[in-house]
């Protein structure tokens, strides 16, 4: 529905701009490189979604871009540049004053998220007065507390002068992820990452969070990152999509054209996948096979062994290529997959 | 088909079952192997105390009474830690000694870990009366500190090794049960149980066949570091003059007999004392060692 | 009341399922409020032979507690449950064993409903060692046609469930619930906990395997685009109450209950082209410990007028075999 | 705090401290040796006067008899006589009392002091050397014999060294009127230096005797919930927001990790309570916990009974203590 | 007053200077706490020794064991049931008061009437003897009349403390347990249960019994008694200066306390007689012949020398050397392995016996080395160490009599054989852990208590010891001396056979702040 893009968001210089990020992590088993990279561009005031299955890596490339890769989790390689400032090169402090005020992040579980031994009212405040220089000395905490009271308000959480000393978990579970999104956004952040915002949640609630997230990027002219598994979310709310598959991006474009016109195998095959309620006839194609362990990986197109368009010619690594000008796959047969595509149509 | 089937199936791989590679990862750990070496030295000196001792324990020679060890003047070699005050050679009780440590920490939480699994399981499991009824007790049992019980029953009882083994025992069961049932109310709530009460599996099936391997890593986790503490208490029993008949060699009673000297003859009661650290050391260390490879979620 | 297309296979009246949530004697004395959860609050429906009854709802709406009501799983408050002509609702547990045969579950959680300890053999064979129906030899052989049958290798025979990807682990709980030829089998989400490409693969492994074996599914979910696609008819849970029931496509092409449109409009679509028309719902699902009076689902409705917060709707039929329970449709 | 969960636990009391008090009847009723003999061992006697005396302590009733009165007697809070000391035994207990607390009570800020800190250092430092040393230095602790330690320390502090006095409470020379009956607080309530220090001197070696399990044990438990607090979304989430780090660990982390070990301390403080009789015989303090063991070999019923019980009603309410911190650290959980 | 003096004193001094330093003290280091203050509701030696320094009694005795007046100024025996104290005038309880005829005849009566401790009986009465009455003859006067000869009322009247009838009366008994208003040479300033009991001086004292002298008021300013009951702390707090005096006093340290500079050990014989019971009624040991060869089987000497480090005096009968009628002529079983075996041989064990030697715990290493060597001998003596609970319901004279052997002791601190021979041997006796009954003893011993003459009464002892020697119903042991550490600041002090300290009748020198 919001999916045509503003031609300004296309002349103008990424806020985001990530090169050939890689991420790993130290196990026992060996080293397991999460995100091999992945080259990834978030314009200002767009929202894109990343899609992909579990262990695609798309929670740990945008993990890596606030710089809260867990243990034993490190990033390898590549850039990350925001506003032209390569966060690799960030003090802690540095860090300390980037997250919460120009990148902001909310979680998949506000359950786990926020913190059950302490109020909502202390849980927002204290990024307000951590990063708002506006706030009149001597009463920095009753601003900040108005503040916060307003966030509430803003995400709809009913009676928030009320509320805002109580506990978490007092809360339902939609109200938490408000509560969140509420934090994440209050200091007004340049982009937001929403990590699976709707997957703890029922489908009606899932919507009206997802329409809160959409309202409120406008509203504020922020960029999302809106990190999700299902194609519906992505097709509904996003601008663009990037489609990762075992730690790799494997196409990018505009939402309907990538939806409509897959040009990648696992694109295709991941939304022949989705049951459709407006065909129930249509059959669920499942795509045989499993995600590749991410160990020792290299040489090959990572979807080689469950793709139907294999060729012996993909023994290699693919590289991205354009199929349009803003639309890239990581397929060396992008154009006889539109073809079959367009003939079975 | 069968006989086709029946070899090569299983054969075609090295099957590795949750138990084999918690051992596994055990022995990969070299600090808990270690200690584990250690315990097992202890255990060997208990069984071979009467060939590694190099004198008679209970040999009194009142002309080498609190003589003291090999490397202080007038100590001996042949004496190498000493005499007690009855001139008995310590290093040969403190061998000696290790039998009864070992012997009632083993047979203590051995017997404390059947009867409070057995209890735990039926308590978590049925439920009801039987869960209210085991659970009062434990709570009445748990009243009571520890080493006052063991006292009182000791006073009760007499002084005696199946004794010191029963008193310990009437209340060491309590801590496997409450492990248990604590594990058995998490575990009947677990599909694989309903799974197997969906296809009409008898209560005791479900009890010792399906709950019981899974919590088994806990109790024998938690039965290693309790093992470690009865045999504090054990010494701690014997030094309140609770414990084994004398003469025979208890290390806590060493340690007792040894306190009217600690002014001058300090080695009476040290020795046996880092005795009791080593093997409870030991004991923790290896314990430790099996959490970790039995539960890795402990790991860190 | 609401009959199933075909001969009834099990038949549900008035079930309902009650958990006392402070039930020792002290918290009784202490006046405190009596906590009732009313996971099932007289559910009624029926599941004809050889068709899929798809159950959708949000959490805690009571599906998995009716599913394993149904099962004699969890004891129902009240209530009968008739399978194939037999009121299985007081027999003993031992009495059930011998019908357990013919009735079966798959669970949600892969990991969760093998036991960690056992072997792939002991898994899919315990229903027929239990059963007693089979020698050891010969349970080896129907175990490993049957994980054959499931899209296992008989090489994973000795391995362990911690050596399976969680679609694989699916494989092996539909495999030791279909072993004992049962008839009718509870789906209790199966495909929730799977990542989509593995979803698919396990929808379609039971599609198969119900039109070999002619089985009857109870098919719990929460996903309306998984129960669309495998579903005859479909039943919608609020609450503990079901809401509506009917068949698949008038369902969901023409849905009556308020609850039954906003949820399929919440239901994000990939496809472009007309969306639903989007019923907005307000605020969120109350707590199944306190209900609303009168509807329940009232607190939400756009529609709900004054009757909605006292009187109960009942389940009414409405046109082409639906039924509804809602106060709007019988004014119309 | 809801005044209904204290009913609750007054009642549930109950069962469990009939429970107690039947088992000590029991287990002291068929324990042989006779009070009164013991009482005039080696001594001239009449037999007339052994039994007054048998009579005087109530000991020529039957069993059963004897319990109905102890149980009646207790429920007014009358505990009888104390067999040795000829007066009341809530008296004779209620000397010792403040003795076994104070110890009971350094013992306990010792060990937090030590374990709290040390924890949360482990953990952050997980796997660096802090860390290896606080887990070598809590399996050392817990692996203690707490009675052979007590005499290591005697020997190094006391014997050898002469810096520390060997055994007691204070010095007599220290009066302090009694208030709390604590020394140390009592010293410092009177503005007595001398005495603060005196009082500081004789305790600290006990203390810490029982305090070095006590202190790896927790340890263990705070580092444990640490890591495991660490590992949680809400430290990730709260790291998102651009917080300081040390806000993050002292107020985000802290505040859930203590939960588990103010837990584990309200209860092992009871165990510490009811198991200290061991460092009291070693370094001669006059606490209750020797008290009980000379009242259990001299036979004297009424002083173990009643000890027995008090241990039991302090175990009951230091869990409920316990649950109480709880919810006060962790809100989710209500009484 | 003296705390406002004690507080500046202290405050002159620097605060980490240890307080106790500064006034004239003594500080006894002592196994046990007092049970209690009540003079009339104990039975407990240490008890009494702590609370006779608060209050007084009738009579007392010197360092020699002698029965002196104290209260009293003398007593006449009129008849041999009736006794008549005079009472000294002019002394001053703690309170100020006056004492009188009237508490004295309080004092006994509250011991010996049934029930007068607030519905309880003394468990003291026994220790008075058969009293039929106690009354005032003049204000200076107290009778007191028996139901029948006692031979050794003034020997027992040092262990009763008299107390102050308005004080008794205004407190009660529960009130004495914890508070004291006595007649005696200190007053009770504090008592810290369990730990310490502190006293000053009473500077209205009387000045005591006027056969020890010197006579008048204490010296030091207070007395501590100060609880520690592990012998190798009481040992280091002696050594540090803690305490200026510490009784039972281990064998093992004497020889450290001798090597310090500042201490030096004190010895007395002791009233307490060890031996071992051996079960007269029961195999082997109701063969006269087995005993005897038990005796011989123990090198007594090697024990005494070796353990006690030369501390006691072998024993060949029940008595002390210091006890009236002691007969120094028993003949001692010499220790001889070979002629121990052959009289068990000829009592027809040629192969040995086994038997169970019960000890309690604190004699551990003492009866190991019994066992050691009676086995050598051929009686394998098993040792069972129980509490001391255990054992007497063990050996009751109305239990089961299943024991074989005991190690045990009967303390007698009236050193009076009535105290000990008496309970200890004569059949049926409330000690005779070794079931010896003998017609003739028993005759012995009944004559002698009701012997006015105190020569034939010795008679009778000595006859009943030569009998008890020659049948050997015991493995006869040793009386072990009372030890004492002492600092060398202390002077004037001497350790007495009762094993009390009584710090007014004896410190009359005492060496007051160390500098």
């Amino acid at each position: 529905m919001h999916s045509t893009r503003s031609s300004a968001t296309e002349m103008s210089e990424p806020l985001l701009s990530i090169r050939g990020l890689k991420t790993c992590f130290a196990t026992r088993a060996g080293m397991v490189t999460a995100v091999d990279g992945v080259d990834l561009d978030v314009y200002p005031g767009e929202c894109l979604g990343i899609v992909g299955e579990s262990g695609s890596g798309k929670s740990v490339t945008f993990a890596s871009v606030i710089g809260l890769v867990r243990s034993p989790g490190f990033i390898a390689g590549g850039s990350i540049a925001f506003e032209g400032v390569d966060l690799r090169t960030l003090s802690d402090e540095g860090w300390r004053s980037l997250r919460g005020r120009d990148i902001a992040m909310t979680m998949q579980d506000a359950l786990t998220a926020l913190n059950p031994a302490l109020t909502v009212a202390e849980q927002i405040e204290e990024v307000i007065l951590a990063h708002a220089n506006d706030l009149p000395r001597g009463g920095r905490r009753d601003a900040a507390r108005l503040r916060a009271v307003e966030m509430l308000r803003l995400v709809g959480i009913p009676a928030p002068e009320k509320r805002i000393d109580d506990y978490p978990h007092q809360f339902s579970g939609g109200m938490r992820q408000r509560i969140m999104i509420a934090i994440a956004l209050s200091c007004r952040p340049k982009l937001l990452i929403a990590d699976e915002p709707t997957t703890a949640l029922d489908v009606t609630i899932q919507a009206q969070v997802l329409d809160l997230i959409s309202d409120l990027r406008r509203e504020l002219g922020m960029s999302v990152a809106l990190i999700t598994h299902d194609l519906g979310v992505v097709a509904e709310h996003t601008d663009r999509v990037a489609v990762m598959y075992a730690g790799q991006i494997v196409e990018t474009g505009p939402t309907r054209e990538l939806i409509d016109r897959p040009r990648h195998p696992y694109t295709k095959g991941l939304i022949g996948l989705i049951p459709r309620l407006s065909d129930l006839d249509a059959p669920i194609r499942p795509i045989d096979g499993q995600v590749p362990e991410l160990i020792g990986l290299g040489g090959t197109c990572r979807f080689y062994d469950r793709c139907e368009f294999r060729t012996p010619r993909c023994r290699t690594d693919i590289p991205m290529e354009a199929v349009e000008p803003n639309h890239h796959a990581r397929c060396i047969r992008v154009n006889e997959i539109l073809r079959v595509e367009e003939v079975l149509q | 088909m069968s006989t086709a089937l029946e070899a090569p199936a299983v054969a075609i791989e090295r099957i590795e079952t949750p138990t084999w590679q918690s051992i596994r990862r055990f022995a990969a750990d070299g600090f808990s192997m270690t200690a584990a070496v250690v315990v097992v030295l202890f255990v060997l000196m208990a069984a071979l105390a009467p060939w590694l001792a190099p004198h008679d324990p209970y040999e009194s020679d009142l002309l080498r009474r609190l003589q003291p060890p090999a490397w202080m003047e007038g100590g001996e070699w042949s004496y190498f830690l000493g005499c007690d005050a009855l001139g008995r050679d310590i290093l040969s009780r403190i061998i000696y000694g290790s039998r009864v440590s070992i012997t009632i920490g083993v047979a203590v939480v051995l017997i404390a870990t059947v009867v409070g699994t057995v209890l735990g399981l039926a308590a978590g499991y049925m439920r009801g009366w039987v869960d209210i009824a085991i659970s009062r007790v434990i709570d009445i049992l748990l009243g009571f500190p520890y080493l006052i019980f063991a006292i009182a029953l000791m006073a009760m009882m007499g002084p005696g090794l199946e004794n010191i083994i029963l008193a310990l025992v009437y209340k060491e069961w309590v801590v496997p049960a409450r492990v248990v049932r604590g594990e058995v109310l998490a575990a009947r709530e677990m599909e694989y149980v309903e799974a197997a009460r969906a296809v009409g599996a008898p209560r005791f099936h479900i009890m010792f066949r399906e709950i019981l391997p899974n919590i088994l890593s806990p109790v024998i986790v938690v039965s290693t570091i309790r093992m470690a503490h009865v045999i504090i208490l054990e010494a701690s029993l014997s030094f309140l003059g609770l414990g084994v008949q004398p003469p025979t060699a208890s290390w806590g009673s060493m340690v007792a007999d040894g306190r009217a000297f600690i002014l001058d003859a300090w080695w009476v009661c040290t020795f046996p004392g880092i005795a009791i650290l080593l093997l409870v050391l030991s004991i923790n260390v290896a314990s430790q060692g099996l959490r970790d490879a039995f539960d890795p979620k402990f790991s860190d | 009341m609401i009959e199933a297309p075909t001969r009834p296979l099990l038949e549900v009246t008035n079930l309902a399922k009650t958990y006392h949530l402070n039930k020792s004697l002290m918290q009784r004395l202490s006046r405190q409020p009596i906590l009732d959860l009313k996971a099932v609050d007289r559910v009624s429906f029926s599941v004809g032979s050889g068709e899929t009854l798809g159950l959708i709802g949000e959490s805690g709406c009571g599906k998995s507690t009716l599913a394993r009501t149904v099962l004699r799983l969890h004891e129902p408050t009240s209530g009968s449950i008739v399978f194939d002509g037999i009121d299985i609702t007081k027999l003993p547990y031992r009495g059930m064993t011998a019908l357990r045969r013919r009735m079966q579950i798959i669970f949600q959680d892969p990991y969760a409903s093998l036991n960690p300890r056992k072997s792939v053999l002991d898994i899919v064979g315990l229903p027929m060692a239990i059963q007693g129906i089979a020698r050891r030899a010969d349970i080896r052989d129907r175990v490993v046609a049957m994980i054959e049958s499931v899209g296992l290798k008989s090489a994973h025979l000795g391995r362990f469930p911690h050596q399976f990807s969680g679609g694989q682990r699916q494989r092996i709980g539909i495999a030791r619930a279909l072993i004992l030829n049962p008839s009718f089998v509870v789906c209790d989400e199966p495909v929730s906990a799977l990542d989509v490409s593995v979803q698919a693969q396990i929808i379609a492994l039971l599609g198969s395997l119900k039109r070999e074996l002619g089985l009857t599914y109870l098919f719990i979910s929460h996903d309306i685009g998984v129960i669309g696609h495998v579903s005859d008819r479909i039943a919608v849970m609020y609450l503990g109450d079901i809401v509506e029931i009917g068949p698949t496509r008038e369902l969901l092409r023409a849905p009556k209950h308020p609850y039954t449109k906003a949820l399929l409009s919440a239901v994000p679509q990939i496809d472009a082209g007309p969306k639903r028309e989007r019923v907005k719902l307000t605020g969120d699902v109350p707590s199944p410990l306190s209900p609303p009076k009168g509807c329940k689902f009232h607190t939400r409705c756009p529609f709900a007028f004054d009757r909605c917060r006292v009187e109960t709707p009942v389940l009414r039929p409405q046109r082409a075999e639906s039924s509804a329970a809602c106060h709007l449709l019988e004014a119309s | 705090m809801n005044p209904l969960a204290l009913v609750g636990r007054i009642a549930q009391l109950l069962p469990v401290l009939l429970g107690v008090s039947v088992i000590v009847f029991v287990m002291m009723a068929l324990t042989p040796g006779d009070p009164v003999e013991i009482m005039l061992s080696g001594q001239q006697v009449t037999p007339e006067q052994v039994q007054a005396m048998r009579h005087d302590m109530g000991l020529d009733r039957p069993p059963l008899e004897r319990f109905a009165v102890f149980l009646g007697n207790a429920l007014t809070g009358d505990f009888g006589l104390s067999f040795f000391h000829r007066r009341p035994v809530v008296d004779v207990i209620a000397e010792r009392l403040p003795a076994t607390i104070e110890l009971t009570l350094a013992a306990l800020l010792i060990a937090i002091a030590i374990s709290i800190p040390l924890g949360v250092a482990a953990a952050v430092h997980k796997n660096r050397l802090l860390d290896r040393l606080a887990a070598v230095g809590s399996l050392f602790g817990i692996s203690l014999p707490g009675f052979w330690f007590g005499i290591i320390l005697i020997i190094l502090f006391a014997v050898h060294m002469q810096v520390l006095p060997v055994s007691g409470r204070m010095d007599y020379a220290c009066e302090v009127a009694p208030f709390t009956r604590l020394m140390t607080i009592d010293s410092l309530l009177r503005g007595r230096p001398d005495c603060l220090a005196d009082a500081l001197s004789h305790l600290i070696l006990p203390a810490l005797t029982l305090a070095l399990p006590m202190a790896a044990v927790l340890t263990r438990v705070q580092r444990a919930a640490m890591l495991e607090v660490l590992r949680s979304d809400y430290i990730v989430f709260a790291q998102a927001k651009g917080i300081s780090r040390r806000r993050v660990l002292w107020r985000h982390a802290l505040k859930n990790a203590l939960v588990p070990t103010v837990t584990v301390a309200a209860i092992e403080t009871g165990s510490l309570l009811g198991g200290n009789m061991v460092v009291e015989t070693v370094f001669g303090w006059p606490g209750l916990g020797r008290l009980v063991v000379e009242s259990i070999f001299v036979r004297n019923y009424p002083l173990v009974q009643a000890a027995v019980l008090f241990y039991a009603v302090t175990y009951v309410f230091l869990n409920f203590f316990a649950d109480l911190l709880y919810t006060m650290l962790n809100p989710r959980v209500r009484l | 007053m003296l705390r406002k003096a004690l507080t500046a004193t202290a405050l002159m001094i620097t605060v980490a200077l240890p307080a106790h330093l500064t006034a004239s003290e003594l500080r006894v280091g002592f196994t046990l706490d007092a049970l209690t203050l009540d003079p009339g509701n104990h039975r407990n030696r240490d008890t009494e020794t702590i609370i006779r320094n608060i209050y007084d009694g009738l009579l007392t005795r010197d360092s020699k064991m002698k029965v002196v007046p104290e209260l009293a100024e003398s007593w006449t025996q009129v008849d041999p049931v009736t006794y008549d104290f005079r009472i000294r005038s002019g002394v001053i309880f703690h309170d100020g008061s006056l004492m009188t005829a009237d508490d004295i005849v309080f004092t006994f009566e509250r011991l010996t009437k049934d029930g007068a401790l607030g519905g309880q009986t003394s468990p003291r009465k026994d220790l008075v003897g058969p009293v039929a009455s106690i009354t005032r003859v003049d204000d200076r006067t107290v009778r007191f009349t028996l139901k029948e000869p006692w031979p050794i009322l003034p020997a027992m009247l040092p262990v009763q403390e008299v107390i102050s009838k308005a004080f008794a009366e205004k407190v009660g008994s529960q009130g004495l347990a914890t508070q004291a208003n006595g007649t005696g040479p200190f007053k009770l300033v504090e008592w810290r249960k369990g730990d310490t009991v502190i006293m000053e001086r009473h500077d209205a004292y009387y000045g005591g019994a006027t056969d020890i002298s010197p006579v008048g008021k204490a010296c030091v300013d207070r007395v501590i008694f100060r609880a520690i009951p592990e012998n190798a702390s009481r040992v280091a707090a002696l050594l540090a200066g803690e305490v200026d005096i510490i009784n039972e006093l281990p064998p093992y340290d004497m020889k450290k306390v001798e090597a310090n500079g500042n201490t030096r050990v004190m010895k007395v014989n002791g009233t307490r007689t060890f031996f071992v019971a051996l079960n007269n009624g029961k195999k082997p040991f109701d063969d006269p012949r087995v005993r005897k060869a038990a005796n011989m089987a123990i090198d007594k000497a090697l024990i005494i020398d070796r353990i006690l480090l030369g501390t006691a005096a072998p024993l060949n009968g029940v008595m002390s050397p210091d006890a009236f009628g002691f007969n120094p002529d028993l003949p001692a079983y010499k220790f001889d392995v070979e002629a121990a075996k052959k009289l068990l041989a000829e009592a027809g064990y040629p192969n040995g016996v086994d038997v169970t030697l019960d000890a309690e715990g604190p004699f551990k290493d003492v009866v190991g080395a019994i066992a050691a060597m009676l086995t050598k001998a051929g009686i394998r003596a098993k040792v069972n160490v129980s509490e001391a609970s255990t054992l007497q319901a063990k050996w009751a004279a109305t239990g089961e009599k299943t024991g074989d052997m005991w190690f045990t002791s009967w303390g007698n601190g009236s050193l009076d054989p009535a105290d000990i021979f008496v309970p200890t041997l004569r059949s049926g006796g409330r000690g005779n852990r070794a079931f010896y009954s003998n017609k003739e003893v028993d005759g012995l011993l009944d004559s002698a208590n009701v012997e006015l003459d105190q020569a034939k009464r010795a008679d009778l002892y000595k006859k009943a010891q030569a009998i008890v020697n020659s049948e050997a119903p015991w493995i006869f042991m040793w009386l072990p001396q009372d030890l004492y550490g002492v600092s060398k600041r202390v002077s004037g002090w001497e350790p007495s056979a009762d094993s009390r300290i009584n710090s007014s009748r004896y410190l009359r020198e005492v060496i007051g702040p160390a500098s």
